[in-house]
């Protein structure tokens, strides 16, 4: 069809027969086939907790089946280690961030096979060699920069980059676009289609359906860790759906427009040297306020300032009409601020502890009499947002580490909103969760504005900025370049606030 | 054929039962069983009402010590200063009741009141300075012993008598340090599964960001924890002079590994965000046994040192294996 | 660090600066002989620094180093241990800094001096006291110090071989409980437990002394006879309290003021005696009075 | 416009003048430089030539140590046992030399393979037997020591002459044990900066789970970071032991605590993935530095202990004071 011929393509690379895989507690896959070809991107489709991650990382030698096998070019495989699955041509991006924050983004590309001179690592040639793949994902880093630096969409890219560089010819990627704005993902596309013309097979996990046709030629769905379908990348959105939930979705962005009150949050002048300036806005009772932009926009800063969790150097931010104090979190907490954090690993979850304590957390101070905790009630109401928001769990008991990335996101919005804080701030609150609990997410934002609460939302994902906003505002460079009412905003008039002001501010 | 099948039968997830789960849950618990047993098989003297009763008195020094280094450690701290600390409460304690002739109540809260304070300056120093607490509390180590030798000019005070019993025993048996032993460990116990203050400690040690973030006074949760290690401290250091009726400067030198180990033997984690109040019990009475059964057999003095190496590695690695046979 | 000598006779007393290293302060015993060194001082009027090597024979190596830096004419070490003193010394010597031992010998250098009470002999008195005490029969636990340390390995081979000349008693357990009373609480504790029969003890310090009187509770000094080392404050006390039926009381104020007169001598150029003995003396309920004023 | 987008500008990595970046990233340096200029103004025999190779050679046989440790910290581990080791290797050798009778360099070799066998043991149990790294080498502390004395029977060996010869001088003034740390010094900053161990090191500290997912032999390369922390520790020992002429079995006791603290000193984290040879160099100096002014000073032994715990913490304060500052 796109005139890709040769023997080398479409030859059968990879294929899975039978494939199970049991934790303590639950059995996460149960009987899964799966086939890759050579230049094809095959995408695998299924709900939070369906088992997506855990398969490929019985690929890539992070897990070991329990049952079924695996065969690498017609014959059965072991991948025991990640080396084996180097050795075998496998590179995964992994759905969690694998990077070591402490190393520069040099050396986490180099990771485990730096350039050696002399037996000695060449740093030089490594941090080279670096510069060239970064340019390649078309991100604008020094090699030289510390990871921990990095905000998680360019950890993102760093993560492909690294992938590329192991030039494989099986390619994982996880939920590489999660994060990733429209951009960002145009890019990624480009390269994924070049590797895929390459005769490179490429896995590719994703919840945003829409990506499918354009960059998917197979799609294998998997429900309650077993494959249930395997279709063209054609099929209709919603057929889709019905195959990976069991029912259609009738609409995804259900919003229900409150009449907006008075004031909940206002942010005036505020500005931190080198990461925003200049940003004032209002969020009302009853609205939902979108706050959209590219990638380093400044957003995700602008967001922890306004909640205390970092400092700013000049502005004012008023809850209730009532100012807040600088750089604290427990005042801005009392005041009726939330936030949900973009990094579920590294702000959001408390991974050791089970789901109960960690929906538990934003609470605890309310549930406690005389410093004790009300335990049995706080673990009640866990229950019932659990119950909610669909977590796939084997009980509250259940170490967070160990949930599926999509649901460790469930956890991170739900402790907040048992909160039920006044001003809501989500920061790319669904990522990685699929398009039944989206749904469920946006009835339960439905509700807390129906009750006179107000949310501000960040996300990346701009048809859920569009479809889930009363107002959306545009952040460009640091700096708020526009406000669209919600009749208007499109992705197009969005994009361009987004991306004339960096062109401005280039020509200056 | 039955052991086959019982190999072959996976268990069903989730359907572990209730008393599996506890054992699993408190690994150390059965190292030290099995070393109880061991013992009272070698030496028909390990087993007898006076000897545990004596294993107790042995271990409640230490089981102190590493109740209060619970808290830290669940928040993924340190402290190396408990033992420094008991030696400077209880020197401060005997030589206000007898050179500056204080009543011994007033004494004891003034050593109370000593211990808390170390253990608020670590905190202050880490929490607010941002010293790594290793090094703060290093930095208390020498401080707070300096200060007791300094008090003490170098030797030993005596206690004032009516603290000194609670070296003694209740009746004819009850020895009063065990008493005292369990009543910090219930205590212990019920501020880490109950209070704000305890559940906060976990959520620290899990994931200090993610706690600051969710509202919690990370600040001063530390304050408050590192408070109790010297609180705790204050408490050993007393019960620790009140067995020798005196206090002595270079009183629990070193006891802070003893402490510490007690604390990652019960199943805590130096990385934070887990421990029990009675996995650390347990891990203060394993290392008690082990001393004492080691006297009870006669070992030489030599010998002991790497014997006791081997057991508590033995002990550890037993808890990790069977840990891992079962995931 | 030189020419102190060649000036040395001349030297006022007020000009003489004097380093001593103590093996440990973690002992009265030692912070007895540093009352008596510092007296002394005081009294000749020299200026003395005494510092503290925490058992630590490496850290006092350092600190002989560190006074001969500060240009020292006289300094007295109470060595960590014996042999490990030796290089620490020839370096003073080498600096032409006469040296003083005390308490214990040094080995492998020469010293201007050593005032030491003879701790093999001290073992040997204390096997001929608990006997005594015991009515030459019985059983015999032994409380050793620190491992490794001289004054423990004298006093356990003066004891072994007193202890010998009297065939009915036996030594029927021996552990260390390292000068330290805490632990010797515990090691007691469990020595009875494992020897019910134990009617002797030999604690090589009066601390571990202390700590098995504490285990022993009623028996201490009566069915069970305890002979320590040392004579510090706290152990007399104990032999008027008839806890303790007997120590080998060393004189470390003594042994602290003989340093120091040695020194400050040997500072000067003078000429002093190459061993000063102290005597080491039993004591026990009949001649305490006389030891407990000093 | 011009303005605002220049402050906006987000500063790019790596523009901070090379200086400040150095002085930055060695912190502990500015704290060394400020005690030893207050040093050589209370004291003029702080800073004569003599004193300062003092300083050097006192400072030996801890950075050595702290070197090893160092390896160990950044994967994110810890070693206890450094300190025992050292006497250990250092029993070895004389015993090796003189009671068993074989010639000196044969010995040494002895020595130093005990030091990697000891090293490999904590690793194994650590890789392989998944205990936590301050369990297993707790254990080890206890059993080298005990060994130590076992071997020794308590006392301790003469030093073969040969061996000894370590401890004195090249020349009239070069310090033996100064050269040999500054060799072990550089030997550690060439393995972590340009090998592939040392980098994997850093990884390991940083994320192991990312490590062990790229491909990085996680356990064998704990193997090798614990087994050079056992080299260096013989190593250490050997010097030691020259210096006294003699092997002590009870050498280097608690000698783990002030190499853990110089390797943080210098800027490491407990947690893992950071450290510098040079920082844990600077550390040790800190810390025989302070140890060599106060003794010149004649500050008594007692308030030592204070001064030195006061001032290790203000040291590390000033570093962590100094990095809120700029960033
Ligand atoms: N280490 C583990 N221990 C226990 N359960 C696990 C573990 N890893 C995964 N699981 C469980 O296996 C199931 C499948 O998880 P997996 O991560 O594969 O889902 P997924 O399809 O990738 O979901 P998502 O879209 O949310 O990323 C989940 O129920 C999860 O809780
Ligand atoms: N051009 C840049 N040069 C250097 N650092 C940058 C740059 N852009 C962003 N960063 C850093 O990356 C982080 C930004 O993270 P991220 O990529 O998630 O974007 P963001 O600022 O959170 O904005 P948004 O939420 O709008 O995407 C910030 O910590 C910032 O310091
Ligand atoms: O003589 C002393 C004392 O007896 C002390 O108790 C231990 O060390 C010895 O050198
Ligand atoms: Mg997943
Ligand atoms: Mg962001």
């Amino acid at each position: 069809m796109r005139g890709r011929k040769g023997r080398l393509l479409n030859d059968e690379i990879l294929r899975v027969e039978g494939l199970r895989k049991e934790f303590p507690g639950v059995v996460a896959l149960d009987g899964v086939d799966f086939t890759l070809r050579a230049g094809e991107v095959h995408v695998l489709l299924g709900e939070n907790g369906a088992g997506k991650s855990t398969l490929i990382k019985m690929l890539s030698g992070a897990y070991h089946p329990d049952g079924g096998r695996i065969l690498v070019d017609g014959a059965p495989t072991e991948i025991r280690t990640a080396s084996d699955a180097q050795r075998l041509g496998i590179a995964t991006i992994y759905q969690e961030f694998n990077l070591v924050p402490q190393l520069t983004v040099g050396e986490n590309l180099a990771l485990g096979r730096p350039p050696r001179r002399f037996g000695f690592v060449d740093t030089g040639r490594m941090h080279e060699q670096a510069g060239e793949l970064l340019r390649r994902v078309g991100v604008d880093v020094d090699p030289r920069t510390p990871v921990a630096r990095l905000g998680i969409a360019r950890m993102q890219m760093v993560e492909i980059a690294k992938a590329l560089g192991l030039n494989a010819r099986v390619l994982i990627m996880d939920e590489p676009t999660a994060v990733l704005t429209t951009t960002e993902v145009e890019r990624l596309f480009g390269i994924v289609r070049q590797l895929r013309d390459q005769g490179v097979a490429i896995v590719f996990i994703t919840h945003h359906l829409e990506e499918i046709p354009q960059i998917g030629d197979r799609v294998t769905v998997l429900r309650d860790g077993s494959s249930v379908a395997e279709v063209p990348a054609t099929t209709p959105e919603n057929e889709l759906v019905r195959l990976m939930v069991g029912r259609p979705i009738d609409q995804q962005y259900p919003r229900e427009p409150a009449a907006p009150g008075g004031p909940l949050l206002q942010v005036r002048g505020l500005r931190r040297e080198g990461e925003f300036t200049d940003v004032s806005f209002e969020v009302r009772a009853g609205e939902v306020v979108g706050l959209a932009g590219l990638v380093g926009a400044g957003r995700t800063e602008v967001a922890r300032s306004i909640f205390g969790a970092d400092a700013y150097d000049s502005g004012e931010v008023l809850v209730n009409g009532r100012p807040l104090a600088r750089g604290d979190v427990h005042a801005a907490m009392e005041a009726g601020l939330g936030l949900v954090p973009e990094d579920r690993k590294g702000q959001g979850l408390v991974l050791g502890a089970d789901v109960g304590e960690n929906l538990g957390l934003v609470t605890l101070r309310r549930a406690s009499r005389g410093g004790f905790v009300d335990r049995q009630g706080q673990r009640r109401a866990a229950a019932e947002v659990a119950r909610q928001l669909g977590v796939r769990m084997s009980g509250l008991g259940q170490e967070v580490r160990t949930l599926s990335g999509g649901n460790q996101q469930k956890i991170v919005i739900g402790k907040w909103l048992l909160a039920k804080a006044s001003v809501l701030i989500l920061d790319e609150p669904t990522r990685g969760v699929d398009v039944g609990a989206k749904v469920e997410i946006y009835q339960l934002i439905n509700s807390l504005t129906a009750s006179g609460h107000a949310v501000l939302m960040i996300s990346s994902d701009l048809p859920e900025i569009l479809g889930m906003s009363d107002r959306v505002l545009v952040m460009a460079r640091g700096r708020l370049v526009g406000e669209l009412a919600a009749g208007e905003a499109t992705q197009d008039s969005v994009m361009a606030l987004a991306v004339t002001e960096v062109e401005d501010a280039r020509v200056h | 054929m039955l052991v086959s099948t019982n190999v072959l039968q996976r268990k069903p997830p989730g359907r572990k039962s209730p008393a599996a789960t506890w054992l699993g849950e408190n690994g150390a618990l059965v190292a030290l069983v099995v070393l109880a047993v061991a013992l009272s098989l070698l030496s028909g003297d390990f087993l007898t009402v006076t000897n545990l009763l004596n294993v107790g008195v042995q271990a409640a020094v230490t089981a102190i010590l590493a109740f209060g280094a619970t808290f830290v450690i669940i928040t993924g701290g340190i402290d190396l200063s408990v033992g420094s600390v008991a030696a400077l409460s209880a020197i401060v304690l005997a030589w206000t009741a007898t050179d500056a002739g204080l009543p011994w109540p007033l004494a004891t809260v003034i050593a109370l009141g000593v211990g808390l304070a170390c253990g608020l300056v670590n905190a202050a120093l880490i929490a607010y300075g941002k010293l790594p607490p290793f090094i703060a509390t290093l930095a208390m180590l020498g401080v707070a012993r300096g200060l007791a030798l300094v008090i003490s000019q170098g030797s030993p005070i005596a206690m004032p008598e009516a603290v000194s019993h609670l070296g003694d025993t209740i009746g004819d048996y009850l020895p009063v340090p065990v008493v005292v032993m369990l009543i910090m460990g219930l205590i212990t116990a019920v501020i880490l599964s109950r209070t704000y203050t305890g559940r906060a400690m976990y959520a620290i040690g899990g994931n200090e960001e993610a706690a600051r973030l969710s509202g919690i006074n990370v600040n001063r949760q530390k304050l408050i924890t590192y408070a109790l290690a010297g609180l705790f401290a204050a408490v050993a250091g007393i019960v620790l002079a009140s067995r020798l009726a005196s206090a002595q400067p270079q009183a629990a030198a070193g006891y802070e590994l003893d402490a510490i180990a007690a604390v990652v033997i019960g199943g805590a984690s130096l990385s934070g965000g887990k421990g029990r109040a009675f996995g650390t019990f347990v891990g203060a009475l394993i290392l008690a046994v082990l001393r004492n059964g080691l006297n009870l057999l006669s070992v030489s003095a030599f010998w002991q040192q790497v014997v006791i190496g081997v057991v508590i590695a033995l002990a550890v690695l037993l808890d990790t294996l069977r840990r891992r046979g079962t995931n | 660090g030189s020419g102190s000598s060649s000036e040395g006779s001349g030297a006022a007393a007020g000009d003489i600066k004097l380093g001593m290293s103590v093996s440990t302060l973690n002992n009265p015993y030692f912070v007895q002989l540093r009352k008596g060194a510092e007296d002394e001082a005081k009294k000749q009027g020299v200026a003395l620094t005494v510092t503290d090597a925490q058992n630590d024979a490496s850290q006092q190596v350092n600190q002989i180093q560190n006074f001969a830096s500060q240009s020292m004419k006289a300094i007295i070490i109470n060595p960590v241990d014996s042999d490990a003193a030796g290089p620490a010394v020839k370096a003073a010597e080498r600096s032409k800094i006469p040296v003083i031992a005390v308490d214990r010998v040094v080995n492998g250098a020469t010293v201007a001096q050593t005032v030491a009470s003879d701790n093999v002999a001290g073992g040997k008195l204390a096997a001929q006291e608990l006997a005594k005490q015991m009515g030459e029969k019985g059983k015999v636990a032994v409380l050793q110090g620190v491992p490794g340390t001289s004054a423990s390995r004298d006093r356990g081979q003066g004891f072994t071989e007193g202890i010998k000349a009297y065939p009915d008693i036996q030594v029927v357990a021996q552990q260390p409980a390292d000068f330290d009373r805490t632990k010797g609480l515990d090691v007691m504790t469990n020595l009875v437990q494992s020897n019910p029969g134990i009617t002797g003890v030999f604690a090589e310090n009066d601390e571990m002394a202390l700590g098995a009187i504490k285990a022993l509770g009623a028996k201490a000094g009566k069915e069970v006879k305890i002979v320590g080392f040392d004579g510090t404050p706290d152990g007399l006390k104990a032999i008027e309290a008839g806890t303790l039926n007997a120590s080998i009381a060393q004189q470390p104020q003594l042994l602290g003021q003989q340093a120091v007169q040695g020194a400050v001598k040997a500072a000067k150029g003078e000429k002093i005696e190459a061993t000063v003995a102290v005597p080491v003396k039993a004591v026990n309920k009949d001649n305490v009075a006389e030891f407990a004023g000093s």
